[in-house]
């Protein structure tokens, strides 16, 4: 069994549907490793992601967020990803103005074709989420168990 | 609440060999609202499905959870296998446990445990679905193209061939675009007119095609299948329906020094004109900037010797509103303003010219009958350099355009080879930076140019022309392969002007919410796999407003866009997606930050009564979401502050739940 | 000044351009200023006050008050009035039944400010100069305005109206100089952890009042996320620390690119949490990511949140800049 | 040396000679061309190879008129003159490398030299 005293981060990834999340079954498809620790939630687009699901994320326990998305350019739905780009960046802006670890935080953007990418990213990230332990910075403490 | 089952695949090994399916299923059945929990080997397998529509109608189940490979794989399968059974196809959730988790993980406890939550976060969001009906759409079975150039001709004729009917806005006075000033086509040295002005006649003839000359679209409505445009006619002062064509009132006219715009200025016409003898409609029409009778009332002489009375001053603007089910883009291009290139003298001689004034000059209904003749003096000249790239290919800040135009090569090729043909004692000159002939026998036909004809391809650019008071023009460029400068004594310079997208493309984006380059060309759906469709569902895409293009590839893409608009007319009705964003009009503030992020247009706003305390009604500004033009992207359930706009199938609340089951382990 | 606008008010009463203003009113106390419509001349007699406390902007009212019938009379002062083109531009206010009258303001003082410079029994107050003299209970005293003006008005944008249909009194300028950023790029040199017990101090004070919503020009929905239950996020008490930080960072982002930063927020705040200061930082990050952009300067620009150019910083900025 | 030479080049010019697609229009504007041993699109493109040594050794470097036409006509904004002056500061930094001294500039001058000349021998010499 994994040894109690490890610290495992919980890890929400939010993926557009047309390419990031073709871009983590690629990486499956590859049998590209990353930590178990990172759970996917389909989203039609990048720009479908809300703050408040990230905020929502942190309240309910996640360590880390990190939003995925295609290319500026090559959005499904032509423009959404430069609106998330946008919210994304002022969002972090503000949570990083609170004090909280900006490392908890990410937006990458990866294309269907990319799953070395995706699993590098994700390898990447919970690592830096890790080195930062528990999020105790944003954490409800009435949905810790 | 939800009747929930669950189904976990083992897709054979790949995944049971990492993921305990069998604990998976177990710990599933132990959630709240599951009411059948199974496992089996291959889900998607005949007899996989039989035991999903078995459970569906044993445990009357409102929703399931597949726990197997990608959506992206077998959601449409999961999804038909429920409709057959009776349940909404949108009550199923795939809970992807294949490539998101057995095939990238090795440990198996860790691989069960997140298979466990990625179930859980499927059957929270189920319990969040509700029923949803993909909506259908009517479609209008007519086309509309914009522009009637060979491109917007050929998409015509191939959509009429297919018996539905077509409309051609052309905003000149007759159809047939640049293809008509061109003088012969490269590579096989066709004459232009011969092989377009047949064409032109077919549409006139084909009685599914509908040619609105001398229009322009002003307004455009409605989405796919279903869109709403305002043509406006503009006046011509001539009743198309009368006039014969037969030209008696252009030779009477006495305003005879209006610069004629189809040789490009380098002659004149008439107030009242044909654009040239095949022109399509063959109609008259008054330039009311020209004509002395509609300045200042005086004249009238057409009016006296047109006997069909065809002449109308009176004549007004019409505006015609027509339905369309789908809408092909075809404004195509015009050569860059040269005036701000002064190294080439192009404003200072008449004797520097254009390419496609070029055209004109060896065209045989051109100003000079099809003599090469120079402009200043009407000699004979006797060296002529061709000046390649002249505003193309150059990425610095306001010298021109970056891309390359791309059919400069050929024609510059085929002026110089026609030049030699015809008048074997004039030497020509090309100055190339590089020569791009990729095409079919179009390498050959630049290699004829050199070889057979004898034209001298120099490969730099020229740096300046002066023009000397004794008529000759002081060419100076560089020889890079010879490291020399070169001057050169010529008697006329032709210059390789860049194409640029009619100016007429960005407002006619605007109105059909297409989507453009920086460059203001259109942009496809897809660089590589939907070439010929603009993002915007029911917009097409014909000739050069996507890109430079020659005659060739024009043609093959208005028919490849014909088929696409062929695709869709043949439909009676579009299926729309279910999963689009709709609005609580009881939250809604009106305030258009929706609207502004939507890429379709497919939010507009209602003035809507609403009922308040005390018996009092209040009239609110609403947003509405037209969805059969939603794509369903979600941008504007983001842009909205008071959260009225939500999108079905990714609510905010099955998002959240999603990220709840989780988070919580 | 009050006495043209009175008698400006009076006129378009009569004249039937107007059935009724929207102004100030004072309360119990001189400086305890409230909004009130006013429907007669008799009313404008008995209420209406303009003077060095009326602080409050009346955009946020004229949404309500132009539904209504006939046209209002709005007194706005230069912040006011992009608080209201900004509701215009939000299709918000209807434009045609409101008369705008724009009011200079030299920024204006309250109870609380004077109270904490030991001025007590305030009667009243004017201003000359660079001076406010203050009438009290026990006679006349002097403050500097560096001393006597609420801190917004310190670093005022703006003395120029963006919108009005007529002007009483002259028009001011612009303040290129306002140094209102100055209080964020502090909280930015410091440490995160540093930051983090600012911003905790802070908001952990926060008693979800309310106060700053309501009367926020910007927080104008129909039905707040926080009251709605569908949306997940709804409270009506903050249960503890995340909540409080919850509230106010989706509060400031429902506001980005549309806050006028008129400062409304943190002078009603009771605790007196300084809230300005999360609205000013995605200000300050907007103007330096996507160039300088002022809400409410006009009424058809798109705001930086529905807006973007193919070349954006990517959100990695946010990395890179600020300390570790 | 000669690497290092090139990226004090690169660097003091300013100049992307990458962006160079090798039309030649500088060369062909060039009104110093024939005086010249290396041709402007020669500077730009043995800069971008490396082959600084015989640039450096060039009278080329002050036959160059520094009149910028090759800048104003350069369809990539490659701006080859300021590759050139480039390459003669680097002559000139090393002691002593002169081509001529300021003083000795005056003599030289005569009546009829445009002042375009004189500045631009100010400019060339000067450093």
């Amino acid at each position: 069994m994994q040894d109690v005293n490890q610290f495992k981060p919980k890890i929400v990834a939010f993926c557009c549907n047309w390419c990031s999340y073709a871009g983590a079954d690629l990486a499956g498809t590859n049998r590209l490793q990353y930590p178990a620790d990172v759970k996917i939630i389909r989203v039609p687009c990048s720009c479908r992601v809300n703050p408040m699901f990230i905020l929502r994320a942190f309240q309910r326990g996640a360590d880390g967020v990190i939003l995925c998305g295609c290319h500026p350019g090559d959005c499904h739905y032509t423009t959404g990803n430069y609106y998330a780009r946008r919210r994304m960046t002022l969002l972090f802006s503000m949570l990083d103005y609170l004090g909280i670890e900006k490392q908890r935080t990410r937006v990458e953007w990866v294309s269907a074709a990319e799953g070395a990418k995706f699993a590098a990213t994700m390898n990447e990230f919970v690592a830096a989420v890790t080195q930062l332990g528990p999020n105790k910075r944003l954490e409800d403490l009435r949905c810790k168990n | 609440m939800q009747r929930i089952g669950v189904f976990v695949c083992w897709c054979g090994s790949n995944i049971a060999a990492t993921v305990d399916v069998a604990a998976v299923s177990e710990a599933l059945g132990h959630e709240p609202g599951v009411v059948f929990s199974t496992n089996y080997q291959y889900m998607c397998s005949e007899a996989g499905q039989n035991i999903i529509k078995n459970a569906i109608r044993d445990y009357q189940l409102t929703g399931i959870v597949v726990c197997s490979c990608s959506p992206r794989m077998h959601e449409a399968t999961f999804r038909k296998t429920a409709a057959s059974a009776g349940l909404n196809s949108y009550m199923v959730e795939i809970a992807n446990i294949r490539e998101q988790c057995s095939w990238i993980h090795k440990d198996k406890a860790q691989a069960t445990e997140k298979a466990i939550i990625l179930g859980r976060a499927a059957i929270a969001k189920v319990h969040l679905n509700a029923p949803l009906t993909a909506g259908e759409s009517p479609v209008t079975k007519r086309a509309l193209v914009i522009g009637g150039g060979i491109a917007g001709i050929q998409t015509a004729l191939d959509i009429a061939d297919a018996g539905f009917e077509v409309d051609i806005v052309e905003k000149q006075p007759t159809i047939g675009g640049k293809m008509t000033q061109i003088d012969k086509t490269f590579p096989t040295l066709d004459c232009a007119a011969c092989i377009l002005t047949p064409k032109m006649v077919d549409c006139a003839q084909n009685d599914k095609i509908n040619i609105f000359a001398y229009s322009e679209v002003k307004e455009v409505k409605g989405f796919v299948g279903n869109f709403h445009v305002k043509i406006n006619k503009k006046a011509r002062y001539v009743d198309a329906t009368k006039c014969t064509g037969c030209g008696e009132c252009t030779e009477k006219c006495p305003m005879k020094k209006i610069p004629n715009e189809f040789n490009l200025g380098l002659d004149n016409r008439h107030a009242i004109y044909i654009p040239f003898a095949q022109a399509v409609p063959k109609v008259a029409t008054i330039d009311p900037n020209a004509c002395n009778m509609l300045k200042n009332g005086k004249c009238g002489l057409c009016a006296k010797v047109c006997s069909a009375g065809a002449i109308d001053y009176k004549q007004k603007d019409e505006i015609v509103e027509r339905e369309y089910g789908a809408i092909v883009v075809a404004t195509g291009y015009n050569p860059i303003k040269l005036d701000d290139y002064d190294e080439y003298a192009y404003s200072l001689s008449k004797d520097v010219v254009s390419s496609l004034e070029f055209e004109r000059i060896t065209n045989a209904a051109g100003p000079t009958g099809g003599t090469l003749l120079r402009p200043s003096d009407g000699k004979h000249p006797h060296t002529l350099v061709f000046v390649q790239c002249v505003g193309s290919r150059c990425s610095a800040e306001g010298k021109g355009k970056s891309y390359c135009s791309k059919i400069c090569c050929m024609y510059t090729a085929k002026h110089a080879m026609l030049c030699r043909e015809k008048y074997p004692d004039t030497e020509v000159y090309v100055f190339y930076i590089d020569v791009r002939s990729p095409g079919k026998n179009y390498d050959e036909f630049y290699r004829r140019a050199v070889e057979e004809y004898g034209v001298h391809y120099i490969k730099g650019q020229v740096g300046k022309v002066v023009p000397r008071s004794d008529g000759k023009l002081l060419v100076q460029g560089s020889d890079l392969l010879a490291n020399e400068q070169v001057h050169i004594e010529a008697d006329m310079v032709v210059l390789a002007a860049a194409i640029e997208p009619d100016k007429s493309a960005r407002p006619l984006a605007t109105m059909l919410t297409a989507s453009m380059d920086t460059n203001d060309f259109f942009t496809e759906a897809h660089a590589k796999l939907r070439p010929v469709e603009s993002p915007t569902a029911g917009i097409f895409l014909s000739g050069a407003c996507q890109g430079p293009k020659d005659i060739p590839d024009t043609v093959a893409q208005a028919g490849a866009a014909a088929s696409k608009v062929i695709g869709l007319l043949a439909k009676d009705k579009l299926t729309c997606n279910p999963c689009t964003a709709h609005s609580d009009e009881m939250m809604c503030n009106g305030c258009s930050s929706c609207e502004k992020v939507c890429p379709y247009g497919a939010i507009s706003y209602v003035d809507k009564e609403f009922r308040m305390p005390n018996r009092t009604t209040a009239i609110r500004r609403v947003a509405v979401v037209n969805e059969a033009v939603c794509q369903g992207c979600g941008a504007c359930t983001v842009a909205c502050p008071s959260g009225a706009m939500d999108l079905k199938g990714f609510s905010n609340s099955q998002i959240m739940a999603e990220v709840d089951a989780i988070c919580k382990m | 000044m009050q006495e043209l606008m009175l008698a400006k008010a009076k006129e378009l009463l009569q004249n039937g351009t107007v059935n009724r203003v929207l102004g100030w009113q004072a309360g119990e106390f001189v400086y305890d200023i409230t909004p009130a419509v006013f429907e007669s001349e008799q009313d404008l007699d008995a209420g209406f006050v303009y003077n060095e406390f009326c602080g409050n902007n009346l955009s946020k009212y004229l949404i309500k008050e132009s539904r209504k019938e006939g046209k209002v009379l709005a007194f706005l002062k230069p912040c006011d009035t992009y608080s209201f083109n900004q509701l215009i531009k939000e299709h918000r206010i209807i434009r045609e039944n409101v008369y705008v009258i724009g009011v200079p303001c030299e920024g204006k003082t309250d109870g609380e400010t004077l109270k904490s410079k030991g001025v007590k029994g305030i009667l009243g107050a004017k201003s000359e100069g660079d001076e406010l003299i203050i009438d009290t209970l026990y006679g006349e005293q002097r403050l500097s305005k560096r001393d006597a003006l609420t801190a917004r008005c310190l670093t005022c944008k703006s003395k120029k109206h963006v919108v009005y249909d007529e002007l009483l009194g002259e028009e001011g300028e612009e303040v290129p100089e306002n140094h209102r950023f100055e209080e964020v790029e502090k909280l930015e040199a410091m440490t995160p952890d540093e930051r983090f017990a600012f911003w905790r101090g802070e908001l952990s004070r926060c008693i979800r009042c309310n106060a700053c919503r309501n009367v926020c020009p910007a927080c104008s929905c129909e039905k707040c996320v926080f009251d709605n239950p569908a949306s997940g996020i709804s409270q009506k008490a903050a249960a503890d620390s995340f909540e409080e930080n919850m509230f106010h960072i989706i509060r400031a982002f429902h506001v980005a690119g549309r806050c006028t930063d008129c400062g409304e927020c943190s002078r009603v705040c009771p605790q007196n949490i300084p809230l300005h200061l999360l609205n000013r930082k995605f200000i300050k990050d907007i103007d330096a990511f996507y160039g300088e952009y002022q809400a409410g300067e006009d009424t058809e620009s798109r705001a930086p949140l529905t807006n973007f150019t193919y070349d954006d910083v990517e959100p990695s900025i946010v990395y890179k800049g600020g300390k570790k | 040396m000669s690497k290092y030479d090139r990226e004090q080049i690169l660097r003091t010019s300013g100049v992307n000679v990458l962006k160079c697609m090798r039309c030649g229009k500088c060369s062909a504007t060039c009104p110093s061309y024939d005086e010249m041993e290396y041709h402007p699109h020669q500077f730009v493109y043995m800069v971008e190879k490396g082959e600084i040594e015989p640039l450096l050794q060039s009278k080329s470097l002050y036959k160059c008129l520094s009149c910028f036409a090759c800048v104003e006509r350069c369809p990539r904004g490659v701006e080859p003159a300021k590759l050139v002056e480039a390459v003669r500061l680097q002559v000139i930094r090393q002691q002593g490398m002169n081509h001529l001294k300021p003083d000795d500039i005056p003599a030289l001058l005569d009546d009829d030299l445009p002042q375009q000349a004189i500045v631009t021998a100010l400019r060339k010499y000067s450093k």
